[in-house]
């Protein structure tokens, strides 16, 4: 449990970096744990190059999944689309920095989940990531 | 058969014949197991008889001559007696056996419910359901274009009586509700709600699966149609659930899975249906389960459902009693003196996947989320929910831990 | 887990895994167990690994945080991955748990048949079907104006694939026949089938109950759309069988039983429903169930799908060659070439139960009746049939036990 | 098994004195065991005081069914229609003169269900005997 709740995870959960919604944006989506009820919306907006200038997250949702949110978030400004589209499992994890059973596993890649389905302009989020 | 040792009064003493209790948690904590709502932990002798049916009489059932199969179609059919006498059938006729409580439910949607409802009729439920009672439901509206209407749910978390009065006065042509939800622990005045109902001219369908484990339910006195049950939450073992059905009913209803057992005779074009109970289960049904579930029917009784339902309500209190004090903790549904061993609740600033998380490394298994009830945590305007549930072996000390366990997860996250 | 003793090549030494095989019957003869077909005994490692799980880790699947539960859910989706594996699927998304074969079919009438057949649409079966794989095609037949063609069985007992070509050129929607019949032991040519029916624009369904414990059974080789088989009839355990279906089939199927855990989200009025697999499996899984069907995967997967299908085909021949020597004795169905472990006759002057009764005096183990094929039955005009069918277990000596009894059953009562 | 295949029992099976069809009748009714195909008809002649004078069973069985129809008929001739109406299980099971378990059961008393599903002249016949 003390690796699962480092400090760095409460303390991003508690006062998130990057909290908020961006009207316009760029890039929008929004989806659900169904298991958890987890809800996360990301927002980007890019430069005409393709790179990542702005993003935040809003919703609801664990301490993993916030984290993991704000987190993801960070690492990804500065980034282009192209290769944010291409991030895993594993680089959510490291940035974690934890390890997790399946069902909280689903909790920290939901924020992955949704703005890969976001750049990729999908209908809904797949588990395929 | 080893049969578990025989019930002394004392609740204490129950705890030894679960082995998963006497285990550890990844963390090397003692487990302290509550979460019985979603199944239930089973007894040595369930698993004994399981076991027993396994490496001594396995076999296939009904059609066959062997001793094996003799012994084994005895084993099968003995057990469904035992649970119709359980539950106060008239007739081991009316004990369908099905994979879990949901499969009751469609079984009912599929064959009654498709011979029976027409566009415009209307189905009752209620804003508690289990999602077992509400998909099966939408999925014949769509269909069939019938009307759902709900019985609303009170702030306090029961069934506003007054509203259901309103909704009889259309007419419906069923009810169906759960006994006990299995979020707010509230049990439903089941009797009062079928003879209203009956009155009203409906067809009634009760979801037993958190009540039957709990209290002592009888359908004759209950006067219900349907009640559906899973055995796993029951002591007994994954893979079956029961439909009860009224003998007359059942009769008029139309086969639902088609396969070896449940026909009389069988032709290239056609078929002609088996008899009760027979007529509902086709294909090789869950042999060893049903023995299993046979078993934890007896041990049930062993102790008594009386007494099952008194440490229930006892324990219930006490939990009710210490969470209250905790006044960043808020409990879902009525007070004790209304529910079952179920209390569901939410933390301030922190999320019920976490609550459980973090329990866990305390040993503590609670349940996170929205058990199979969005529309109820919709009602309650709150997305998940933790959800601690008790059984006949928790204790008074499961929930000390419990409480203490909470206050940690406070401090560190709250 | 306690794994099952290595293989080692020699099958005398298997039945040391069978606990049931030791056993007498009720009359003091060893038992000779001759009704696989019906349903196999089981090794004890099957038995162990399901008891391990209600031992160590009983929990409910899927939503649970705590560490039974995550171990749970670790054991159920890791046994259908080797499912997966073990049939050849493309991914374990393609494995859907139902009760039994029977349930399998009837999802895909359902579900798939429903959505894709209306009036005059032609559906395929054989003569040869086992109920399972008539009823739920009479049933919607009977509902949607639907036509059922049947292929012919000869009178060797094969299917008649030049009707079949025929039956083809009507433009048929859906082919559903069985890999090995359970009465005549014929082994079908499900690839050629198949590849034919697919050829016509058909989907296919194919019925591995008894084909899958026997021999290998790969979908991507057969290219089949939909398989179905039981656990029960492969060392695994009652109550749990399995749907393979084509993902992208299955994608567009409509959901079959609602409840929980076939759903990603439910309003009082609608849901939307959840992924593959969980898209068809509602409500509480048999998770010991899958759990031990996992083991039995692994376990004849450590003997070798080859060996398996060797030694079955060798036993089988023998069978064949003794039986054919007794003058009053009549084999149904082809050469032993032909066919898998499944060998039925009638004798001249005695009913097939007066056989299995006798038999069973002598501790030999066969079916009587029409196994769940009356219209086959029909087709060979005999209205019941004793069946002897073999599985790893079996050796020489248990045959030449069967023969010795029946030349007495003919003695006593031909 | 000797128990169960008594010399009485192969003996009728083998020369029943009631095989036949009796038309014209007063009652008759057909019937199958469908676990095994068992298919028995029996045909029953009463005099006017409702009596049976004559009675005769037809179609295929095994032994225990068939020696069942034959020791059946020989008992129900002379009986009135009322007396065989009220016959039970242990009528028949006295009459086999042996124990059965419950598959083999069926066939023992499936002459007993045609016999009552004929006099009571009911659509199909049940198992309530
Ligand atoms: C060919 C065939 N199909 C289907 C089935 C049905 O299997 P189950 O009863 O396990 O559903 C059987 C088993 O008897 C069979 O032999
Ligand atoms: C009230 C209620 N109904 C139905 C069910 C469904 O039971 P099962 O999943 O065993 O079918 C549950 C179990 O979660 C329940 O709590």
């Amino acid at each position: 449990m003390d690796d699962l709740y480092r400090e760095l995870i409460i303390e991003r959960n508690r006062s998130p970096h990057f909290r908020g919604e961006l009207e316009p944006n760029d890039y929008t989506f929004q989806d659900e744990n169904p298991l958890c009820g987890d809800n996360i919306r990301i927002d980007v907006r890019t430069d005409d190059a393709g790179f990542i200038t702005e993003a935040a997250f809003s919703g609801h949702g664990c301490a993993i999944s916030q984290a993991s949110s704000d987190l993801l978030i960070e690492s990804v400004i500065g980034k282009s689309v192209e290769d944010v589209k291409k991030m895993t499992k594993e680089d959510v994890l490291d940035l974690l920095g934890i390890e997790l059973g399946p069902v909280r596993l689903k909790c920290a890649l939901l924020p992955l989940k949704v703005i890969k389905a976001g750049l990729y302009g999908m209908g809904e989020a797949t588990d395929t990531l | 058969m080893k049969d578990c040792k025989q019930f002394t009064g004392d609740f204490d003493t129950l705890k030894a014949e679960f082995p998963t209790l006497w285990r550890k948690v990844s963390s090397g904590a003692d487990l302290v197991y509550l979460d019985s709502a979603a199944t239930s932990q089973k007894p040595d002798c369930v698993l004994q008889a399981m076991d027993e049916y396994y490496r001594l009489s396995n076999a296939n059932i009904h059609r066959g001559i062997h001793t094996l199969a003799e012994e084994a179609t005895a084993a099968y059919e003995n057990a469904r007696k035992r649970i119709a006498a359980f539950i106060g059938a008239a007739s081991s006729k009316e004990v369908v056996f099905t994979r879990n409580a949901t499969e009751a439910i469609n079984l009912i949607a599929y064959s009654w419910g498709r011979k029976n409802l027409n566009a415009g009729d209307i189905v009752v439920l209620s804003e508690m359901e289990h999602h077992a009672n509400l998909v099966p439901w939408q999925i014949l509206a769509e269909e069939r274009d019938i009307r759902l209407e709900f019985i609303p749910v009170t702030a306090e978390g029961l069934l506003d009586m007054e509203s259901y009065q309103e909704i009889l006065a259309l007419e419906p042509k069923l009810v169906s509700f759960t006994h006990m939800s299995n979020v707010l622990g509230t049990i439903n005045p089941a009797k009062e709600i079928i003879s209203q109902a009956k009155a009203a001219g409906a067809v009634t369908l009760l979801d037993a699966a958190q009540s039957l484990p709990h209290f002592p339910v009888d359908v004759a006195d209950l006067d219900a149609d349907f009640l559906a049950f899973s055995g796993h939450k029951m002591c007994g073992p994954t893979g079956v659930g029961v439909l009860y059905g009224r003998e007359a009913l059942l009769r008029d209803m139309p086969p639902f899975l088609g396969g070896g057992d449940m026909i009389r005779k069988v032709y290239l074009r056609s078929f002609v249906s088996n008899e009760l109970p027979y007529k509902f289960e086709a294909g090789t049904g869950a042999i060893a389960e049903v023995i299993g579930l046979g078993a934890a029917v007896d041990f049930l009784s062993g102790i008594g459902m009386d007494n099952v339902d008194a440490h229930g309500r006892e324990i219930t209190q006490y939990a009710m009693q210490v969470l209250d004090e905790l006044p960043w903790l808020h409990i879902l549904g009525p007070g004790a003196d209304k529910r079952g061993g179920v209390v569901a609740f939410t933390l301030d600033g922190v999320h019920p996947h976490d609550v459980a998380q973090i329990l866990d490394w305390d040993g503590v298994a609670v349940r996170a989320g929205h058990h199979c009830a969005m529309p109820l945590h919709e009602r309650f305007s709150v997305p998940a929910t933790t959800r601690a549930s008790f059984y006949i072996y928790n204790s008074h000390n499961d929930v000390d831990v419990l409480v203490e366990s909470l206050r940690k997860v406070k401090k560190m996250l709250g």
